[in-house]
């Protein structure tokens, strides 16, 4: 089970020492408090005597235990806040993020500065760097998590935020949107395929590449109708006319494991179900339902599937 | 009597609804203006929108019980969970505690009525209609489905077109002017209508808690009002302020809901924490330890409440200055809360326990809290906050505070209280059955959702994928709400046959301390003909057991608690 | 060019601060008669704290580069120095004195309000930005004589703005709670204030826009590194912030010694004046029979929950 | 002395909605091309005047006050009906603003200003024509001879609402129309 403390970069790695301190000082006071109310539930029950207990009520000693014990526990916890958010989330001052997240209802878009490289929902990332995510919305708040990325980011209409990241062995990771975005907050999920410095280099500039031309009679068909319908007025498959860009760009689409921000696999049957009818696979997604016939949902398929 | 009693002032006019003959049956309940009666509405009231808020819950558990699951579309979805957490909030744990508050805040401090009975009753129906009217919505096209939270930018026109969020805003804001009235009323009666002689550290440690807690509500939801009222602006006449596209900004109404929401949380707490101190003190036979330190941390909660609301918005990105000096104020907040836990601890220790269910539900509440208030503090830590927030693991932080906290002292103060209320007993039988019942059910639904959150489980989905250990854990959670689904209904029950046929009470069947227990059970219409004199916190012990009396005890003069 | 000095050697006492000083140490002991009182050391811890922020390179930080050092010489000043004057002036005050203080204060209790405007009012005053900006006009000026000005403004105001809580006439205070109340809406008036400081652009105050480590300095801070490396735009959110945070830890500070005095006094046996009773009842004996609800056959009496 | 304590409660959280308001207000005013508009759209001269006769209200409502505390119920009603009418002024004042603003298509849904300038004018306007009612009920009970004795509070609990009114006016008028003069930005 993947979960926050299967730390995946260095950053997490930090916040994980920092839970595990926390997770010990708190089981301890819980503990405390657990056994003191069992044993003095067991110890002072009503031994049915009648007889009325000594009527104590203040000692201010005790009290002052009682304060100062809280808040040295208190005091060491935002010691060891405020050193670990220095060390893991800096200000970004001006630099040149990695990539840059735009939060989508409900999927991910992912540019990558200084590259004309425009993906969706499976990011790649290279290891071994300590890379600047900087993240912002295009309608609602969505937020950027992976769990074992270590700490999150709201990403905001109108606001700039960021994290780092610096990943320490390539695989694949995933998270979701945490911050409840409408309809289909639950499938908004996030795959980040981090990848070592030469492969990445390699994805970086097959991904920059325009999109390969349509092979085969079906696949070209397929690819005539997607520039003569509306397609191409929201999604954008660099190297040909579509540049729409109120959907995921579909430039590589098929390399893509899966689609619709993680609700499917990527596969040729899923695809021509949901050119079907897109609300019954993922009601309320901004993909309007058009009336293709079998066959334009067949080219269509092809086509898309073709964009490697 | 055997001591000199204190007369109680009586209303000079019959108040109008008093007068009318009990054969009118309900009109009586509509017309009246009795505190009491009033106070048993709310309290109906309350349980009326719990039944709703569970079965809306439960609806959403099953759900969840299983990934990928398509019992509920996602639009039904949002609409329950936004509904079910807006109905615990403001129409079940609210009104519950201010019925309890409008019910016994007269009777202990030995009035006969709130200061303004008819403001009293108007509280009530504003609170009554402003629930209705957000239920309303769903006939009206769609109920509010954009969280009890309602962030902008969702809570915009644009994307949340159904007429939902329009009557959360009106609902709220109808509510809210109930709740302002009642809690202007509440603190009006504490400040001026005491039985003469009951200073201010007399008062019972509940009476504080409803004092103070009318103050937070007076302070905390102008903000609320206010955001609710640009948000209707915003989207009826298209005002921008929460518009981002029109200059508007979406952090503003985190803060200012935020602003209300986390004073909200101690408004939700505090009267919680007044039920349990008079149980601690009543079921160990002794007087609650460290009153001032208790009254004194409820007044530092109270203030801190206003200063912590930006760690609710950490991952907002409001930089790390900002981010730090909030951290400071939040963890601050947990040293009077620990206060409080310990000094419940101390009353139990050298005490005589008497586990009546009501003492059951605080001491169950001792542990449950605490985890609760531990998992807080995880908020209060920056990183950690950023990364928990948002997830299952802040479901169950928030359910161990206000089921743990809140509900508890709910059903404490039900299993306390209810003989005066009633003038019968509840089953003892049944009740100890509902009271494991709905523990393990408790537990059994929020204790896994920590891990799912650990495992990284976003709140607020209406599905999940099929990943190692989810579906598991859902299961449990989901059986586990199932068992709460049936302790409710069971206590539905016993309620009302306590009702229709329980034992009837004596009007001390405790062997209480406050004044309450000094009328009959029911109390009389009039509350009190005359009471003994108050001399210390706990005077109808002091009246009961005169030789022992707290202000003859050596070294101990009036209202001196503790040396 | 010469190497930067140390901050930490910008110890600078101008000579109005140490008449101001001085002058207060000497009106302590013309008021007590020359001797030393019970909690004189309150009185000379302020005198103390007075000197040090006022004269150390907290200071000159304050004044030449960074707002939020500016920030917590302003609140200590105001919300410690000031108060604990009050608090310390001496018990026994010759009878005259006394006297006149007693109608001050017994004054001051019938107008909380001014008392509680000189506090908050002096935090927003000085803080709008055109007069924050004019208050560092005068800094080369004789003896440092205009910039105490804001000095002795807020020592008064501090001093003004406590003394219905802890001022010479114990008569004449608030009642704790009704202090607590006091304190609390203070609270808000400077939080409010430390918000918006918070979040207003950064140029806003433009001493520091002027000053700052970006460009080129007009008061010659020639120390050239930013110890702590705060951008202009975190200086002023810090500041914004130790207004409406730490200050705020002041006021619930002030709120629990308030609360404490309330709980610890031991007022005898003897209770208070008793609450009014309600205007709208007349008080009588009633039995407990004469009043109740008529209720259905076979329930007991009174409201009961059906 | 309830009934004043319960209105010294209500103008205590009424005080805090009309500060969120305005903090609202502040915080959209910092932001580009505000300030422009605000000087373009608002008179401060015009709304002055009409402030002066808020004020005088405040001043009329005192002497209403008085009156009954000496049991004079004739002079009671005489500042009542102009206590009255000075409110009604303002609020007529208030409407031709409005309307002014309105035919130049500034409106709640031009921008952040209008949003954020009509939505705190306007609560306040709400706040005087409440007070208008309440003020016309005491007029009405007085000329009904209920108060002919003075035994009542309601006056005086009136009268905080009624000085809240003009005090959150004197703040919103400094912060609203005279402010931007001052400053640079």
């Amino acid at each position: 089970m993947r979960s926050i403390f299967s730390s995946a970069t260095q950053e997490a790695e930090r916040l994980h020492r920092l839970d595990t301190y926390f997770i010990i000082a708190a089981l301890a006071v819980l503990l405390l408090v657990a056994a003191l109310t069992v044993y003095y539930a067991i110890k002072y029950r009503d031994k049915g005597d009648g007889v009325e207990p000594e009527q104590t009520s203040s000692n201010l000693k005790l009290e002052a235990a009682m304060l100062v014990g809280p808040t040295l526990l208190v005091a060491a916890f935002f010691f060891l806040t405020i050193r670990t958010t220095q060390a893991i989330l800096p200000p970004a001052g001006r630099l040149v993020p990695a990539v840059r997240i735009v939060g989508h209802q409900w999927w991910w878009e992912a540019t990558y500065p200084g590259t004309n490289v425009v993906t969706a929902n499976e990011i790649h990332l290279p290891v071994g760097q300590r890379l600047l995510i900087e993240g912002t919305s295009a309608d609602v708040i969505h937020d950027w998590w992976l769990p074992a990325f270590g700490e999150k980011m709201d990403v905001i209409p109108g606001r700039l935020n960021h994290v780092w990241a610096t990943i320490r062995a390539p695989g694949v990771y995933e998270g979701a949107c945490n911050e409840f975005c409408g309809q289909q907050h639950a499938w908004m999920r996030i795959r980040v395929v981090a990848h070592t410095p030469a492969d990445y280099a390699r994805w970086l500039a097959a991904a920059g590449q325009p999109a390969a031309p349509p092979t085969g009679a079906l696949a070209q068909a397929g690819g005539a109708l997607f520039a003569h319908y509306a397609c191409s007025s929201c999604h954008q498959i660099r190297g040909t006319a579509a540049h729409g860009h109120q959907g995921p760009d579909l430039t590589h689409f098929g390399s893509r494991r899966t689609m619709l921000a993680g609700l499917l696999e990527n596969n040729p049957d899923n695809l021509s179900r949901w050119l079907t009818d897109p609300q019954a696979i993922k009601p309320g997604a901004h993909m309007p339902r058009f009336i293709f016939g079998r066959d334009s949902i067949r080219a269509l398929t092809a086509y898309l599937t073709q964009l490697k | 009597m055997a001591n000199t009693t204190v007369l109680v002032p009586e209303p000079a006019r019959p108040l109008p609804g008093l007068s009318i003959n009990s054969s009118q049956g309900l009109l009586q309940w509509i017309s009246s203006v009795d505190h009491k009666q009033l106070g048993i509405m709310y309290l109906w009231m309350a349980l009326l929108f719990m039944l709703v808020g569970g079965l809306e819950i439960l609806l959403v558990r099953v759900q969840l019980a299983v990934p990928r699951n398509t019992f509920l579309s996602p639009e039904a979805y949002n609409q329950l969970f936004t509904m079910h957490g807006t109905t615990m909030i403001f129409f079940v744990a609210m009104p519950a505690l201010f019925g309890f508050g409008i019910y016994f805040v007269p009777l202990m401090i030995g009035a006969n009525e709130m200061a303004f009975p008819r403001l009293n009753a108007l509280s009530l129906w504003l609170t009554l209609f402003g629930g209705s009217l957000m239920y309303f919505s769903f006939l009206a096209g769609g109920a509010p489905d954009a969280g009890w939270f309602n962030y902008a930018p969702l809570n915009q026109f644009n994307y949340s077109s159904s007429p939902g969020v329009d009557y959360y805003c009106a609902g709220l804001l109808l509510a809210g002017i109930g709740t302002i009235t009642a809690s202007i009323n509440l603190v009006v009666t504490i400040l001026r209508y005491r039985i003469p002689g009951m200073r201010f550290k007399d008062m019972p440690v509940f009476v504080w808690m409803m004092l103070l807690t009318a103050c937070l509500v007076l302070a905390s939801f102008p903000a609320l009002n206010a955001a609710l009222a640009m948000l209707l602006l915003d989207r009826q006449l298209h005002a921008h302020f929460f518009d981002v596209t029109g200059g508007g900004s979406a952090v503003l109404w985190q803060h200012l809901f935020w602003l209300f929401g986390h004073p909200e949380v101690y408004v939700l707490i505090l009267p919680a924490f007044g039920i349990f101190s008079e149980i601690f003190a009543v079921f160990s036979r002794k007087p609650v330890f460290g009153y001032a330190f208790i009254v004194g941390s409820g007044i530092a909660i109270a203030l801190l409440a206003f200063g912590v609301w930006v760690h609710h918005m950490l991952a907002v990105g409001l930089g790390n200055t900002v981010n730090g000096f909030f951290s400071a104020s939040s963890m601050l907040i947990g040293i009077p809360t620990g206060i409080k836990i310990f000094n419940w601890l101390a009353t139990m220790h050298g005490g005589s326990l008497r586990f009546t269910v009501a003492m059951r539900f605080a001491i169950a509440f001792l542990v449950e809290f605490t985890i609760g208030g531990l998992s807080g503090i995880a908020f209060a830590i920056v990183p950690i906050d950023l990364q928990l927030t948002d997830t299952y693991f802040v479901v169950a932080h928030i359910h161990y505070v206000f089921i743990g906290g809140t509900l508890f002292g709910l059903f404490a103060g039900l299993f306390y209280w209810f003989p005066k209320m009633s003038g019968r007993l509840l089953d003892e039988r049944l009740s100890k059955w509902f009271f494991w019942l709905f523990v393990v059910g408790f537990n059994g639904t929020f204790l896994v959702q920590h891990v799912l959150g650990t495992l990284g489980m976003p709140r607020r989905v209406y599905t999940y994928p099929d990943l190692p250990g989810w579906g598991l854990l859902n299961m449990i959670s989901t059986a586990g709400g199932f068992l709460m689904g049936a302790a409710t209904l069971l206590l539905v029950y016993m309620l009302v046959t306590a009702i229709r046929r329980g034992p009837l009470a004596p009007a001390d069947p405790w062997d209480a301390y406050t004044l309450e227990w000094a009328t009959t059970s029911p109390p009389t219409l009039q509350n009190f003909d005359r009471v003994p004199p108050v001399r210390s916190a706990r005077p109808w012990r002091d009246h009961k057991r005169p030789d022992d009396a707290d202000h003859l005890k050596p070294g101990k003069k009036k209202g001196v608690h503790g040396k | 060019m010469h190497s930067p000095p140390s901050i930490w050697a910008q110890w600078h006492a101008s000579p109005a601060l140490l008449l101001l000083v001085a002058g207060l140490a000497a009106a302590y002991f013309g008021l007590s008669g020359g001797r030393w009182q019970a909690r004189g050391g309150l009185y000379f811890t302020a005198l103390g704290l007075l000197a040090l922020v006022e004269a150390s390179p907290l200071h000159y930080l304050g004044m030449h580069a960074l707002f939020s050092a500016h920030m917590v010489v302003h609140i200590v000043v105001l919300l410690l120095c000031g108060p604990l004057l009050v608090l310390g002036l001496p018990p026994a005050l010759p009878s005259t004195v006394a006297r006149r203080l007693a109608r001050f204060s017994g004054w001051l209790r019938g107008h909380t309000w001014l008392a509680w405007l000189a506090g908050v009012g002096i935090m927003w005053g000085l803080h709008v930005p055109a007069v924050f900006d004019a208050s560092f006009g005068g800094l080369d000026a004789a003896f440092g004589l205009p910039a105490l000005l804001p000095v002795v403004a807020m020592l008064l105001a501090g001093a003004l703005f406590s003394w219905p809580l802890v001022g010479p006439t114990a008569e004449a205070h608030l009642h704790p709670l009704a202090g607590v109340v006091y304190l609390f809406s203070a609270c808000v008036g400077c939080s409010l204030l430390g918000l918006l400081i918070t979040f207003a652009p950064a140029d806003t105050y433009q001493h520091y826009a002027r000053a700052g480590w970006c460009g080129t300095p007009s008061l010659a801070p020639d120390f050239a590194s930013n110890p702590w490396g705060l951008s202009l735009a975190d200086d002023q959110q810090a500041a914004g912030l130790i207004m409406w945070v730490p200050c705020c830890f002041i006021y619930l500070g002030g709120c629990m010694y308030l609360v404490a005095k309330y709980f610890m006094a031991d007022e005898g046996v003897a209770p208070p004046p008793a609450p009014p009773l309600r205007g709208r009842g007349a008080i009588r004996p009633l039995t407990l029979a004469s009043v109740r609800l008529p209720s259905p056959a076979g329930e007991g009496p009174g409201v009961g929950l059906h | 002395m309830e009934n004043r304590l319960l209105m010294k409660l209500v103008v205590a959280t009424e005080t805090l909605f009309f500060l969120a308001l305005l903090l609202v207000f502040v915080y959209f005013s910092l932001g580009p091309g505000f300030r422009q508009q605000q000087l373009a759209a608002l008179d401060w001269r015009t709304t002055g005047a009409f402030t002066l006769l808020l004020f005088a209200s405040s001043f009329t409502y005192w002497r209403a006050e008085a009156s009954y505390r000496q049991g004079a119920p004739g002079r009671l009603k005489g500042w009542l009906l102009a206590t009255i009418g000075l409110g009604a002024v303002f609020l007529l004042g208030q409407a031709r603003e409005f309307h002014g603003l309105f035919t130049r298509h500034i409106d709640l849904a031009a921008n952040t200003f209008g949003t954020s300038f009509f939505t705190l004018t306007g609560f306040h306007g709400l706040h005087v024509l409440a007070g208008l009612l309440i003020l016309s009920i005491l007029t009405g009970l007085a000329f009904a001879g209920d108060y002919d004795r003075p035994t009542s509070s309601i006056f005086s609990a009136v009268g905080i609402y009624w000085h809240f009114v003009d005090i959150v006016w004197a703040v919103v008028f400094t912060v609203v129309y005279v402010l931007p003069h001052f400053m640079r930005v």
